[in-house]
């Protein structure tokens, strides 16, 4: 029964966290739940008794994957200030 | 382009007939847990999914470590990427963070590597490790000059292909079967491969980190000048 | 054995040169060159094989499917990986010249990520041939994808810039549609070896949704009408010898996955419904892509448009090649229409490329007079038209000729009609190129000359696929040898 | 498949491999130009003469490789092949000489003469086709060799006379296509064979052949400028002389009426077409077009459009003959499809030789030529009367043997249809040779050359002077055991058997 | 664990790729697109997981497990290889976002003079 509720919450936070990340407006805040949401599978896979696949999610899957969002955000907001006139639309 | 609305109701009929099919399989799947645990023993390793990875599936991987690459490369014919911006003052604690961290993500990468024979583990998972302490490197600066060996970065970046090829055709000649390990020898060819693999993942992995060829010092990099400016 | 040591050639020996290119820039032209000459073996072999015996299967590891992944070498898998091979050699020598005479640095750079990208591309085509796993044709599909999107965006301009971001997300999409049928199909029959699931041909609705799946994905790849709009501008703003290589090749490796889908895995779902559906797409490209390739301003887009329409001859295969009447007729006619295609687009492409460095431009209207500066290049475009419009005794006639027949033995006119009238279309507008280059108007100023190596690669390219009808028994019989067990009327069914 | 078939090979490849290696000619060496057309030109003459030769001894000539799958690419030299190629070899060795003179100092020669030489392999591949699809290819091929010399001269206009020839003739080539794909799959392979192919589906298939006997003359029917198909023709008028020449009297035209005939005869059977009763349409069709042709002709001043309606005409002569039942219209269609070709070239080449010596092309220009130019007036004026029919000329035969043939097959219409044509062939023909003799010439001509001793070039003078001789030779000698008209008569006795 | 279970878990695949493919059409800026690509893959990798743990017997299919260890890094590749071709679309056009339309390809002939003779 704990487990029941576990997955329903779990689940829920999955495709919530999924859908925020890709229509939140504030791009960052979106990366930062995409990372969430990335760490979170990786429980599901536990939880589903795939170990190998969870290491490899937190590590690659939402980890590396949440750097180069990152990075490549911070490079686009760079590009944008140095680019005129500045845009603004990529901030939203 | 069309409607929001009518892209919702597409997508909201993709999932319906996504859940019916899936709701709809087996609930005992046919699947290949017991074939591949019967023959595990021939694998030459003790891990179900390394033995998949690498002796059941190796074929997949190989083209996979190509698919690495081949994703570098074209990361790279892009042009050269920038170093990214580090804030100064976050810099200190960055070196000191890195101090501890590095050497516990280089054993960690080992030890997963290694255990990766018999527990969850393995090659990609260490590569992952690795890059992921390449991107730590790279955002302390200290990566500098490990990035101009350019040469050095594309041998290794190559590494992981060229062994598995290599090994690959060497099974064929000895076994005349790709990818057919002799018998007994099994899990040492699966470490070497495995070994190449995992440096050429975690400099890939870290490398993409760079959006581009790593930046030279002094010259202009391609991403700076449009070549449609000629 | 002989097949082993042929995958080692088309396989290995391609993917380690690509890595070697990359780890030494430099000597990219002669690793290629090496892995040309290696595939060519390795494929003369396998053909050899093939018409002596029938279909190789190949065990990777010794384990066999389901546990293992096979390998297969078919009359169709020989015949892709021959077109491949021709198309793949006559780029390989044309790049060895053409980002030569790019004396900056971006050129040398350009050279420099050309060929490794092209080595992974080539790779990926023969994999992808030989697979017979589902699982392991996402990965080939993938590497197949990344390189083709790389190397379209190599030029560098912002089109071919913003053609290729738009076109590496609708490969990336469309792989995970791929993907998503292969874990359904996985779910439900427990295997990803197409022989064994044409063996299983299981009736649950979940392998549907699977397949529908696996179809969308892999005709948006193919640029089928209505997803075909990614297209003509990636390959349009390609370098020439891209454009080349994603029109003749890239495109037709998932037409190639659609073909073992839905005439060997599932061959049990393959009803005339679909295969009427799948046919009018096809007929739709046809006009669609004609007709827009009439109203293109420049030579590039109006090939590239030309695309489209090819791609929906191939499409016509499905309902020529379903029924067990004619079914050899549309089998062979489609495939050997596929490498007629393959050979006359890639001889256009080249000759657009030559076109576009000689004079600078390529706007079809002002390209009076560039027969007097470039004789060979137009002589090879007009004899890839030939093959294009389907004129004796080019390839492509001896490919419309067959889906006719089949056409006639179904009694079906609609689609006789439908071939017949594309064929017109499709000589209205290489006509218009003609028109235009034989008009001895202002001489157009050939800014840079051409190495001749350039222009004689497009024109025997161009020879090939106006010539080889006149063989066009051969590559009938190669498909007769070794026609997929699933349909047994593929190899039957004898010639009109 | 025997050793003597490479002689059919080697007339193909006489002139393809000609064409091939002229490509690759450089534009300067006029010269060695010159010697290889005429060389190929020659050799393929010394083939047909063999072939000819060989045949009298009996000899089987036949050459076939694979082509589609079961379906060989077959050539063969029946009857018809013969007199077919006989002629197109023959008028192209004039032709050739007389294109030499006529492009002297024109830019692109190479590119002419490679495509003139492809043409005509293309047919000569026509004429020695054995089956359908071999004849299909040749077919296309011919299209396609002639749109470029149709637009040689790169002009706007040329442009567009080739666009529109393109139309036309893609248009009747998809037609065919269609009607031979139909046909295999009704029957499988086609073979020529004497007195038809498609004995066996007469009793079953009877609608599906009218309809495609129908497809098969609307398709040629393009080529033969079959009115209402005809469009092109005058159109095409912007190619230079030889090619104008080459397309009415050699090539394209002659290949579609030769076109007709095979099908009539060697896939459907002249009896069995009969039965099929879609003969009568083609005769009237044939009819119209020989009364439209004569009377738009009448009203062009420019020579050579008044040339090309004549030719829409008188090539429905053939047409007519072969639509119409009985030995001796066969005959009268077939000789023409000879007789035509030597006048209406002869009219040709004396047309661009006015145009190219002193710059007429319009009949209101000819004013006194005949003083200027005897020789090539004198050749014009035979091969004119010869169309007119005037006896003992060539044209006369092909009329008489029609007539009688028309007259066999209770068919009196045509008799009165040829009167008239022959009245009008008068009418647009007389005036010219009228001016041209008998009017004084103006103080200056439009473009005069000069050419030193002769009136003109004597490339230019030598052609026309040859074929206006066979004229009169092919209407003298008619009688005789070895003329156009006796080989005919051959033909015609093993079509309708014993 | 009980079935009920594992079917929450492929509805939730079947939404969590849903979602990412609506996104994927809907927004314009290309990190969102990438990182819809990434939730889109999420979701297959989830049936490819669930299925494997219905697999009877003590420990689960290992097969899809390794399926989608290679699928992950296949994505992670693609994500990086995305990024990198965004970067210098932004670059080179100055925007985030494909404009629509280039289908029509209106400029090329102009660009590829430039770039690729």
């Amino acid at each position: 029964m704990i487990w029941r509720s576990f997955d329903w919450f779990l689940l829920l936070a999955i495709v919530g966290l999924g859908w925020r990340s890709l229509n939140d407006r504030d791009l960052f805040r979106a990366v930062i739940q995409f990372i969430a949401f990335g760490l979170l599978a990786a429980v599901a896979w536990v939880r589903l008794r795939a170990p190998d696949v969870a290491l490899a999610e937190a590590a690659v899957g939402s980890g590396l994957t949440g750097a180069l969002l990152l990075s490549a955000l911070a490079r686009m907001r760079r590009r944008e200030q140095q680019a005129v006139p500045p845009r603004t639309e990529a901030s939203e | 382009m069309i409607g929001r609305g009518v892209i919702g109701i597409c997508s909201l009929l993709l999932m319906g007939a996504l859940s019916w099919a899936a709701l709809s399989l087996p609930a005992k799947p046919p699947g290949l847990a017991k074939a591949s645990l019967d023959r595990l023993g021939e694998s030459g390793v003790a891990h179900p999914v390394t033995a998949v990875l690498l002796n059941y599936r190796g074929y997949d991987t190989l083209l996979e470590v190509g698919v690495l690459l081949l994703a570098l490369a074209g990361a790279w014919s892009l042009g050269r990427g920038e170093q990214p911006a580090e804030n100064p003052q976050s810099r200190p604690l960055l070196l000191s963070l890195l101090r501890v961290l590095l050497p516990m993500l280089l054993l960690a990468a080992g030890h997963l590597l290694w255990i990766g024979a018999f527990a969850p583990g393995g090659a990609f998972q260490g590569g992952a490790l690795l890059g992921g302490a390449l991107v730590l490197l790279i955002l302390g600066g200290l990566a500098r000059r490990a990035l101009k060996r350019e040469r050095c970065l594309r041998a290794g970046l190559a590494l992981g292909v060229l062994v598995f090829a290599g090994i690959a055709a060497v099974t064929m000649a000895l076994t005349g079967g790709l990818l057919q390990y002799p018998p007994g020898a099994g899990g040492a060819l699966i470490l070497v491969i495995e070994t190449a693999a995992m440096v050429s993942i975690g400099l890939a992995l870290g490398l993409l980190y760079l959006g581009g060829q790593p930046p030279e010092g002094a010259r202009r990099s391609l991403l700076a000048t449009p070549p449609d400016h000629a | 054995m002989t097949f082993a040591w042929a995958i080692v050639l088309l396989v290995l020996l391609p993917l380690a040169a690509a890595a070697l290119s990359f780890a030494f820039p430099r000597r990219g032209g002669w690793l290629a060159a090496g892995a040309a000459v290696g595939i060519g073996v390795g494929t003369a072999q396998l053909i050899r094989a093939v018409l002596a015996d029938g279909a190789q299967i190949h065990q990777v590891g010794g384990w066999g499917a389901p546990l293992g992944i096979d390998l297969r070498a078919d009359g169709l898998a020989v015949w892709m990986l021959l077109v491949a091979g021709i198309n793949g050699a006559a780029v390989a020598l044309y790049s060895s010249r053409y980002f030569g005479m790019e004396r900056s640095e971006e050129g040398r750079h350009r050279e420099r990520y050309f060929w490794p990208l092209f080595l992974f591309l080539w790779t990926a085509l023969n994999a992808l041939f030989l697979s017979a796993d589902i699982f392991n044709l996402y990965v080939t599909l993938e590497m197949l994808g990344f390189a083709a999107v790389m190397l379209a965006a190599l030029a560098g301009g912002r089109d071919a810039l913003a053609a290729a971001m738009r076109y590496l997300l609708v490969s990336l999409s469309a792989s995970l549609f791929y993907l998503l049928g292969v874990a359904l199909v996985y779910g439900q029959c427990g295997t990803v070896d197409l022989r064994l699931l044409a063996a299983q041909a299981p009736a649950q609705p979940a392998p549907w949704v699977a397949l529908a799946l696996m179809t969308g994905g892999l005709a948006t790849k193919t640029a089928l009408l209505p997803m075909h709009f990614w297209l003509p501008p990636a390959h349009a703003s390609a370098p020439a010898p891209v454009s080349a290589l994603l029109s003749a090749l890239v495109v037709k490796g998932s037409f190639y996955i659609l073909l073992r889908l839905w005439f060997e895995a599932f061959q049990v779902r393959m009803t005339p419904a679909v295969a009427q559906a799948l046919g009018a797409l096809g007929a739709a490209a046809i006009l669609w892509g004609s007709i827009s390739a009439l109203r293109q301003a420049r030579l590039k887009l109006l090939i590239a448009h030309s695309t489209v329409a090819q791609i929906g001859y191939l499409f016509l295969l499905f309902p020529r090649a379903a029924s067990p009447k004619a079914g050899f007729l549309g089998w062979s006619g489609g495939l050997i229409l596929l490498g007629a295609h393959a050979c006359a687009k890639t001889a256009m492409f080249l000759t657009a490329g030559n076109i576009l460095h000689a004079v600078g431009h390529d706007r079809i209207k002002d390209l009076e007079g560039v027969t007097r500066g470039l004789p060979v290049s137009m002589f090879a475009f007009g004899l890839s038209a030939l093959s294009l419009v389907g004129l004796p005794p080019s390839g492509g006639f001896a490919g419309k000729w067959l889906l006719l027949s089949a056409g006639v033995a179904q009694g079906q006119w609609w689609w006789i009609a439908m071939v017949l009238f594309g064929s017109l279309l499709a000589a209205a507008y290489v006509v218009r190129v003609l028109t235009h280059a034989f008009t001895s108007g202002s001489k157009p100023a050939i800014l840079n000359p051409i190495p001749p190596v350039m222009e004689w690669t497009a024109l025997v390219l161009a020879i090939v696929a106006a010539g080889f009808g006149l063989a066009a028994f051969w590559p009938a019989e190669l498909l007769r040898a070794g026609a997929p067990q699933a349909m047994p009327f593929l190899a039957g069914g004898a010639a009109p | 498949m025997n050793i003597d078939g490479l002689v059919l090979l080697g007339i193909l490849l006489s002139s393809f491999l000609t064409g091939v290696a002229i490509f690759f000619l450089n534009e300067e060496s006029h010269r060695l130009r010159t010697w290889l057309n005429l060389l190929g030109a020659g050799l393929k003459l010394i083939l047909v003469a063999a072939l000819l030769w060989g045949i009298y001894q009996g000899h089987e000539y036949s050459f076939s490789i694979d082509f589609l799958p079961g379906i060989p690419l077959a050539l063969g030299a029946d009857a018809h092949s013969v007199l077919f190629v006989t002629l197109s070899t023959v008028l192209w060795f004039w032709t050739t000489l007389y294109a030499v003179g006529y492009l002297e100092g024109s830019p692109h020669r190479s590119r002419f003469f490679g495509f003139f030489s492809l043409c005509v392999t293309a047919t000569t591949g026509i004429a020695l086709s054995a089956n359908l699809v071999t004849f299909l290819t040749f077919y296309e091929l011919l299209t396609v060799t002639t749109y470029p010399l149709v637009v040689h001269r790169g002009t706007e206009d040329a442009m567009r006379g080739g666009r529109i020839y393109l139309a036309y003739t893609m248009l009747g080539g998809t037609v065919l296509l269609l009607a031979v794909v139909w046909l295999h799959g009704l029957a499988g392979p086609i073979a020529f064979r004497e007195r038809g192919a498609i004995e066996s589906l007469m009793a079953t298939r009877r609608g599906e052949l009218q309809a495609l006997f129908m497809l098969f003359m609307i398709g040629i029917g393009f080529k033969a400028a079959l009115v209402p198909l005809h469009g092109w023709l005058p159109k095409a008028m912007v190619a230079p002389a030889p090619v104008s020449a080459l397309l009415h009297a050699v090539a394209v035209v002659k290949a579609g009426a030769f076109g007709i005939v095979r099908i009539v005869h060697d896939v459907f059977g002249i009896e069995n077409a009969a039965k099929l009763g879609v003969l009568q349409p083609l005769a009237i069709a044939a009819g119209v077009t020989i009364l439209y042709g004569s009377l738009l002709a009448l009203f062009q001043d420019g020579l050579k459009k008044r040339l090309a309606y004549s030719t829409v005409s008188q090539v429905s002569y053939i047409v007519l003959g072969t639509a119409i039942l009985g030995p001796l219209a066969t005959i009268g269609g077939l000789v023409h499809l000879v007789h035509q070709g030597l006048m209406k070239i002869t009219l040709f080449f004396g047309a661009g030789n006015y145009a190219e010596t002193l710059g007429i092309h319009r009949v209101s220009e000819m004013n006194g030529v005949g003083r200027r130019m005897p020789w090539t007036t004198a050749a014009f004026t035979v091969a004119a009367l010869g169309m007119i029919g005037l006896p003992p000329l060539a044209g006369h035969v092909s009329k008489s043997y029609l007539n009688q043939g028309a007259a066999a097959a209770g068919q009196e219409w045509v008799a009165i249809l040829l009167a008239a044509s022959s009245l009008l062939n008068a009418a647009y023909f007389l005036p010219i040779l009228w001016r041209a003799w008998f009017m004084s010439p103006p103080r200056q001509w439009p473009h005069e050359h000069a050419f030193g001793r002769w009136e003109t070039h004597w490339m230019l003078l030598a052609a026309p002077l040859v074929t206006a001789g066979l004229v009169l030779w092919a209407g003298l000698s008619a009688e005789s055991s070895f003329s156009p008209l006796a080989w005919v008569k051959l033909i015609a006795a093993r079509e309708y058997g014993p | 664990m009980p079935d009920a279970d594992y079917r929450l878990y492929l509805m939730a695949s079947a939404a969590i790729f849903t979602i990412g493919f609506y996104s994927m059409l809907t927004q314009a800026h290309l990190l969102r697109r990438i990182m819809a690509f990434n939730v889109m893959g999420c979701g297959v990798f989830l049936l490819f997981i669930t299925l494997a743990a219905r697999a009877p017997g003590p420990v689960p299919d290992p097969v899809p497990h390794a399926m989608v260890l290679t699928g992950i890094v296949v994505s992670v590749c693609a994500t990086g290889l995305a990024l990198a071709l965004a970067g210098r679309v932004q670059t080179v056009t100055g925007k985030t976002e494909l404009e629509p339309g280039e289908d029509a390809g209106g400029r090329s002939g102009a660009a590829h003079h430039g770039s690729s003779a």
